[in-house]
């Protein structure tokens, strides 16, 4: 037995609506509990900061296309080079850091979960071998489907249960979390080198079209009762006008679970752009963010840029073409089959170019104008966006106006005329950072139950303790020392063991991976169904035998069953 | 002759890869593959020997006629015979220059050493239990 | 008994489909795989038992001895190399890179003499990929280029391509154009619908001149170019943008031939150049089993995919200084650990020849011609046979091997495990 | 003030050095420096014998000189602003990296990668150069930036990849594939060359020497006289198999009867 108590917390924990009360947690064995004994471990926390352990909701750290943006780019690998140091291993790179990197850095600044945006199954094992080697977060996967042929099959059979017994065998023996969606349709198109242009276009030699790959995985995903709901990358990505594709998506989702959305489109910022060229591109923020207001049943992230130098990657194979189209610098593409695409390019973001001048006024747009921070989360999709490393500048730029109006001043002139950020003057307070950082996505993701992102009784004692007393400060004019605060934390806690004390690493790590077996009757398994077994068989280059992930890949797996209604 | 030394994988020195004391090893990889009339110039039938030599050293190596081959190249299989004439210049890249090693190719009576006897040759110590 | 669904890990093909049939601690049939996959997994050469080489000849050692020994060698070292790792499973990557890190090594795999300079030409302008299903399933035009998969990959063309039936090429051969390029004709050569004869070492001129007439700009050519007529390079070009889904698999007559890496760039260059046109995706053809797994697990633990040197207690990475034909070439390195592989065989021998001169230790199954220039070889499992454990296929799909039969052999990771963990004893006494 | 470092003999002289340390500002603060032999730290002192001879108040008036066995030493002068570094032999590989002021002066050879992405000062080496010299670095997109190479003797090959900025003048030949991606800049070599500037996009290259096998996407647009030498040389416009503005000029086209390239190459200076 392990027991410990954080002293003089100032805890917020929205989701017991605690806001900035000085109080102890007693921890016992990796839980939150109702007390400890005279003999437990003491952290002081002097009145500091106090928030359950970060969580990442979209982020691209583990897996084949995160590896190949490493293995392209040793021009990264030379900055923010560590040696090995105590029980820290070596790290290099700034914007597609190595695994424990990433771990270390997100460590520090507060964060114990991370779900990685995008795994195609067919190559899920190297996703999970990577898990393993980010060792101070738990780790979920969203699991690629945009272009799955069996799906995309039953889609045109309308055939919902079929499509969800695909997902449910896929996501179990890939071990995967959630659904994801990453353009749906249009990867498959890309095996063409074409793309879908909206969500009524229909997929090549598939006869379906993006609007029915949406609708049906969202009944699907209901059906089986995952905990998280259809992750969507929207079609259309990055070009102008597309925000009208979004809106006519956001149009799409029905509200059908009590407990949390029923749509959760990630990086909205990408997707949320007027105009019909770069020339005239600018903010439709507004109307995004309007639609969310008035749809409960949806959950955005920001997919906020950041200037300087990082690197774009996603399943979007065409988005990426097009981009690199423009850039000329380097392109990797890699098509997965019978399932999805990739594209990585390096971009800068500069704030001399108009355009990256409106994306990072978007982004703060859709924070600032969604009325409730749960339907509106912090992240950079990292690392396209901009490296997760720059959260705590986002959460100074939402805090404080002073600090926005500072930045808009050294921006291109027209970002006024294109967006609205100048006219905004919402300051976010703590407990909205709070649900912005960790409780939203807990609810979002559907892990709150498995004791993440609050502080209940029973909950795993993920905690964060920022150096800074939020009473005495002012975040609207002291921004700077918030900034400072959310960088690196006094104590990041993880399951109870302190992992890293402002800033350093102290243990090895030994993090958790959550996935979903949602179980169906026998009938609709489809490992049963020889007509899905010989169209796998014969398209498939890897045996059906040889596909599923086996569980010596998962040592600290924590396998969440669903039982479906089907 | 002046040629140009080509090295690769082939079918016979794969099956035999984890067989490296092995005649069929040493067969496989012992061999200079060469256009016909290169033969003929030399003045040798198909199994007689060649010493290949170029900047790095010189190998005795077993000649077999190859259509496929261009007039003034060569070809041996990737293993111990093919790297005593390769050069460890890799002009900075890491790779030396295993499919453009400059080798003068003369007749010889001279036996094909076996492997082990190469590997002495640079300081090794033969194990055959 | 018969085993389904065996991987095979000979080539970076790493075919899933083998029906191995066993007794016991034999393997005594193979169905489905190529000759090499045959000779590989019933082939036995394997050391018995760990061996020392003193002044009067080998002498058997035990396990804890050689281990023990290892550590001492490497943690005395000044300029460790540790080199080899493709013919070994991902967890015994993964330890050896560790053990890198723990003594500052330099550590290095065989892509240095294989794809290494893919690599490099990736780093400089990316890669437009695929799986090979994709191929299969998809693609119209098959360009094979520097390579002879007949021989190296000898199931590649009938799994993956030219001879494989695909959701949109149902009728394999006659639905697919086959372009061949090399500098003699191979025997893959004698299957092409077009063969490009290209003089040796002309490659990069041969892409720079497709490039040019994708872009519009063939009028400048000269008539012939590398020994290949212009007519046949605007012909085989018309056929690749006309493809609905073009493929081209590249081996290592471009990688080794002169300008190594520049001419798998311009390679890739063509490639991104055609997707203005239509969609072409490339691919080295990978050689050892796991060979890409290597770079995998070096690239998320260190940053980079070979060749990184960890002196200086950060990893450093610069391919001609740090990979390992050089170190030995220069003499830098004064202790080495040789895993699954053989450079004793595939180096050139005045790189090979410094292994005989510094401890070097060699942890592999068989009996190799790096076996006389090593101190201590200690023989573990193969993984694939005797051993399981994730290897990646040439296009990133990650298998996992199966254990076919029970041996008495130490799993290379134990034993890299065991070595690490005497290390860290060593360096905290 | 002169600091004087004459390497001490090693036990393992094959062993690399890297001493970045090396450089004239360094010696202001005193010659406690550190460098790397292998993976171990060593003092300065450990390996080199030191004398300084007078004083400086600013690095520019300080001047370093190597001499013995400094062959193997690598990275001297990197990231150097000023001052003067001068070596009366052989120097190993990273002599000059990333500098941007000052001057080096290398007696013998130098390795690969000699002033690589350099932004500015000069260096001026008197014997034959490695591979890479004036290069950029695995994956970057910019080589040499500013600045000035001269390189008495010959150059490896791939010199000058990447060359964005400044001027290289290599007077012997260089190997295989001089200028490559070069996109500014000047290349100057006086001597023989094998497939330069592939893949150009902007810059300057002029060859004095016999070039082998010109690359077959070069298009030949005129021939100039150059007053100054009192040549003529063919001008091409390239490289058309990419987006080229660049411009090559060469005194000798040889495409005929060309030797193989391994048979031309310049051996590497430290071999």
């Amino acid at each position: 037995m392990t027991e410990l108590l954080v002293k003089n917390a100032c805890v917020i924990d929205p989701l017991n609506r605690i806001l900035m009360e000085v109080m102890d947690i007693p921890v016992r064995d990796g839980r939150i509990v109702e007390s400890v004994s005279a003999g437990a471990d003491i952290i002081d926390a002097k009145g500091c900061l106090t928030l359950p352990g970060g969580i990442d909701s979209h982020s691209h750290v583990c897996g084949t296309k995160v590896n190949f943006g490493r293995y392209m780019s040793p021009e990264d690998m030379r900055a923010g080079r560590t040696a090995r140091r105590g029980k820290m291993h070596v790290t290099s790179g700034y914007y597609v850091p190595t695994t424990y990197g990433n771990s270390y850095r997100y460590s520090a600044m507060g964060y114990t979960t991370v779900l990685e945006g995008a795994m195609a199954p067919l190559e899920a094992r190297h996703t999970h071998e990577e898990f393993t080697a980010t060792p101070h977060q738990d780790m979920l996967a969203n699991t690629l489907f945009d272009g799955n042929w069996a799906i995309m099959e039953a889609v045109r059979a309308k055939d919902v249960k079929k499509a969800a017994a695909i997902v449910a065998w896929t996501l179990s023996a890939v071990k995967g979390y959630s659904i994801k969606l990453t353009n749906p349709g249009g990867t498959e198109a890309w095996g063409w080198g074409e793309d879908v242009s909206s969500i009524h276009d229909a997929v090549p030699n598939f006869n379906v079209t993006p609007a029915e790959i949406i609708t049906t995985m969202i009944e699907a995903n209901e059906l089986l009762h995952l905990p998280h709901s259809v992750h969507l990358h929207c079609n259309n990505l990055g070009k102008p006008g597309n925000y009208r594709t979004t809106l006519e998506t956001f149009d799409l989702v029905p509200d059908t679970n009590n407990g949390r959305q029923t749509l959760y489109a990630t990086h909205v910022q990408f997707h949320a752009y007027g105009g019909t060229t770069w020339r005239d591109i600018s903010s439709k923020a507004e109307e995004i963010a309007r639609a969310v207001n008035a749809k409960p049943q949806i959950v955005m992230d920001m997919g906020q840029i950041m200037f300087g130098r990082t690197m774009t990657m996603t399943a979007d194979g065409p988005m990426e073409f097009n981009l690199y189209c423009l850039h000329h610098n380097k392109w990797s593409n890699h098509d997965v089959e019978l399932e999805t695409g990739s594209g990585i390019i390096p971009v800068l973001y500069s704030k001399k170019s108009l355009v990256n001048c409106v994306m990072w006024a978007i982004g703060l747009e859709l924070a600032l104008l969604t009325k409730n921070p749960f339907q509106c989360l912090l992240e950079t999709d990292n690392p396209n966006g901009a490296p997760f490393v720059k959260y705590p500048e986002i959460i100074g730029l939402l805090m404080s106006k002073r600090y926005r109006d500072e930045e808009c001043a050294t921006l291109v002139d027209g970002t006024e005329q294109r967006t609205a950020i100048c006219a905004l003057d919402r300051e976010m307070d703590w407990n909205e950072i709070a649900i912005m950082t960790r409780a939203g996505q807990a609810k979002a993701l559907g892990i709150a139950a498995e004791g993440k992102g609050h502080f209940s009784k029973g909950a795993e004692a993920d905690i964060a303790i920022y150096p800074i007393r939020c009473r005495d400060v002012d975040p609207a004019t002291e921004y700077r020392k918030v900034i400072e605060a959310f960088r690196k934390t006094m104590y990041t806690i993880k399951r109870g063991r302190v992992v890293a004390r402002e800033g350093d690493i102290i243990v090895e790590g030994a993090n958790s991976t959550f996935w979903v077996n949602p179980v169906v009757p026998d009938d609709l398994n489809v490992a049963n169904d020889p007509e899905f077994v010989k169209k796998f068989e014969e398209y498939y280059t890897v045996r059906m035998g040889n596909y599923p992930v086996q569980d010596v890949y998962l040592p600290r797996g924590k396998c969440i069953r669903t039982k479906a209604a089907l | 002759m002046r040629a140009v030394l080509n090295t690769g994988r082939n079918i016979s020195q794969g099956i035999a890869v984890e067989h490296k004391g092995s005649p069929a090893y040493q067969a496989a990889v012992s061999v200079c593959h060469m256009n016909p009339v290169d033969l003929m110039e030399l003045g040798i039938d198909e199994g007689e020997h060649v010493t290949l030599t170029s900047r790095a050293g010189s190998v005795v190596l077993t000649t077999r006629a190859a259509e496929s081959m261009n007039r003034g190249e060569v070809f041996v299989p990737l293993g111990p015979y093919a790297n005593h004439i390769i050069s460890a210049e890799t002009h900075a890249t890491g790779m030396p220059d295993f499919k453009a090693e400059p080798v003068d190719v003369v007749p010889t009576d001279e036996s094909v050493r076996t492997v082990w006897e190469l590997m002495e040759s640079i300081g090794g110590v033969r194990y055959d239990h | 008994m018969i085993i389904k669904d065996v991987v095979c890990p000979f080539c970076g093909c790493l075919c899933d489909d083998l029906d191995v049939e066993v007794d016991g601690q034999k393997i005594i049939k193979v169905q489905n795989g190529c000759t090499l996959a045959e000779a590989t997994l019933t082939g036995n050469n394997r050391l018995p038992a760990p061996i020392r080489r003193t002044a009067n000849g080998w002498e058997e050692i035990s396990y804890d001895d050689a281990i023990r020994e290892t550590a001492d060698i490497l943690c005395a070292a000044d300029r460790p190399l540790l080199y080899g790792w493709s013919s070994t499973h991902g967890e015994a990557q993964s330890i050896g890179v560790h053990i890198a890190e723990l003594i500052g090594a330099v550590i290095d795999n065989t892509s240095v003499v294989c794809h290494g300079p893919s690599i490099l030409a990736i780093q400089e302008v990316g890669h437009p990929g695929c799986t090979l299903g994709q191929v299969k399933n998809r693609a119209d035009v098959i360009v094979y280029w520097g390579c002879n998969p007949t021989e190296a990959h000898p199931r590649h063309m009938s799994r993956y391509t030219t001879f494989a039936t695909g959701f949109f090429v149902p009728e394999a051969q006659k639905d697919r154009t086959v372009i061949v390029v090399d500098t003699r004709r191979t025997e893959s050569a004698e299957i092409a619908d077009e063969f490009i004869r290209i003089e040796r070492g002309g490659d990069y001129e041969v892409l720079s001149a497709l490039r040019a007439i994708v872009r519009g700009k063939g009028s400048i050519l000269p008539r012939e170019i590398a020994g290949v007529a212009r007519e046949q390079l605007f012909r085989v070009a018309e056929i690749c943008m006309k493809a609905k889904f073009g493929a081209i698999f590249f081996g290592l007559g471009l990688t080794m031939s002169n300008g190594k890496y520049k001419n798998v760039r311009n390679a890739i260059e063509l490639t991104d150049e055609l997707n203005r046109h239509t969609k072409f995706t490339i691919s080295p053809l990978r050689g050892h089993g796991n060979v890409y797994g290597s770079n995998e697990v070096f690239t998320w633990i260190t940053g980079y995919p070979y060749a990184v040197d960890f002196a200086r207690g950060i990893a450093f990475y610069n391919p001609g200084e740090t990979t390992a034909v050089d170190i030995l070439r220069w003499g830098e390195c004064d202790a080495a650990l040789i895993v699954a592989s053989d450079p004793g065989a595939h180096f050139p021998h005045a790189a090979a020849a410094h292994l005989a001169k510094i401890p070097t230790i060699l942890i592999d199954p068989h009996r190799t011609a790096t076996t006389p220039l090593c101190r201590l070889q200690i023989p573990c499992t193969m993984a694939g046979i005797d051993a399981e454990g994730t290897a990646y296929r040439m296009d990133g799909v990650p298998i996992r091997y199966k254990k076919l039969i029970e041996s008495l052999y130490p799993d290379d990771a134990d034993l890299l495990r065991r070595i690490h963990d005497r290390i860290r004893e060593v360096q905290g006494a | 003030m002169r600091v004087i470092l004459e390497t001490k003999e090693r036990k393992k002289p094959f062993l690399p050095i890297e001493a970045e340390t090396i450089i004239p500002s360094n010696f202001l603060k005193g010659p406690e420096l550190t460098v790397y032999e292998g993976n171990k730290e060593r003092l300065l002192s450990d390996l080199f014998t030191i004398v300084v001879e007078g004083t400086a108040v600013s690095p520019d008036k300080v001047e370093v000189v190597l001499k013995g066995d400094t062959a193997r030493i690598k990275r001297v002068g990197e990231y150097m602003a000023t001052g003067t570094i001068r070596i009366q032999g052989d120097i190993g590989m990273h002599c000059g990296n990333f500098m941007s002021g000052g001057v080096i002066e290398i007696g013998g050879n130098a390795d690969a990668w000699l002033g690589r992405e350099m932004l500015g000062g000069s260096i001026i080496c008197h014997g034959n150069a490695g591979h890479y010299c004036a290069s950029g670095y695995r994956g970057e997109k910019h080589g040499m930036r500013g600045g000035r190479v001269e390189v008495m003797g010959n150059a490896g090959d791939f010199c000058s990849e990447y060359l964005t900025g400044g001027e290289v003048h290599i007077h012997g030949n260089c190997g295989d594939m001089a200028g490559v991606e070069m996109k500014g800049g000047q290349l100057i070599i006086e001597g023989d060359a094998t497939r330069p500037c592939g893949n150009m996009k902007d810059g300057m290259c002029m060859i004095f020497g016999t070039v082998h096998r010109i690359l077959p996407t070069f298009e030949k647009i005129d021939t100039k006289k150059l007053p100054d030498r009192n040549v003529t040389v063919t001008v091409y416009k390239g490289d058309v198999a990419n987006r080229g503005k660049g411009t090559l000029m060469i005194q000798k086209p040889h495409n005929e009867g060309d030797q193989h390239p391994a048979n031309t190459l310049p051996g590497p200076a430290t071999t």
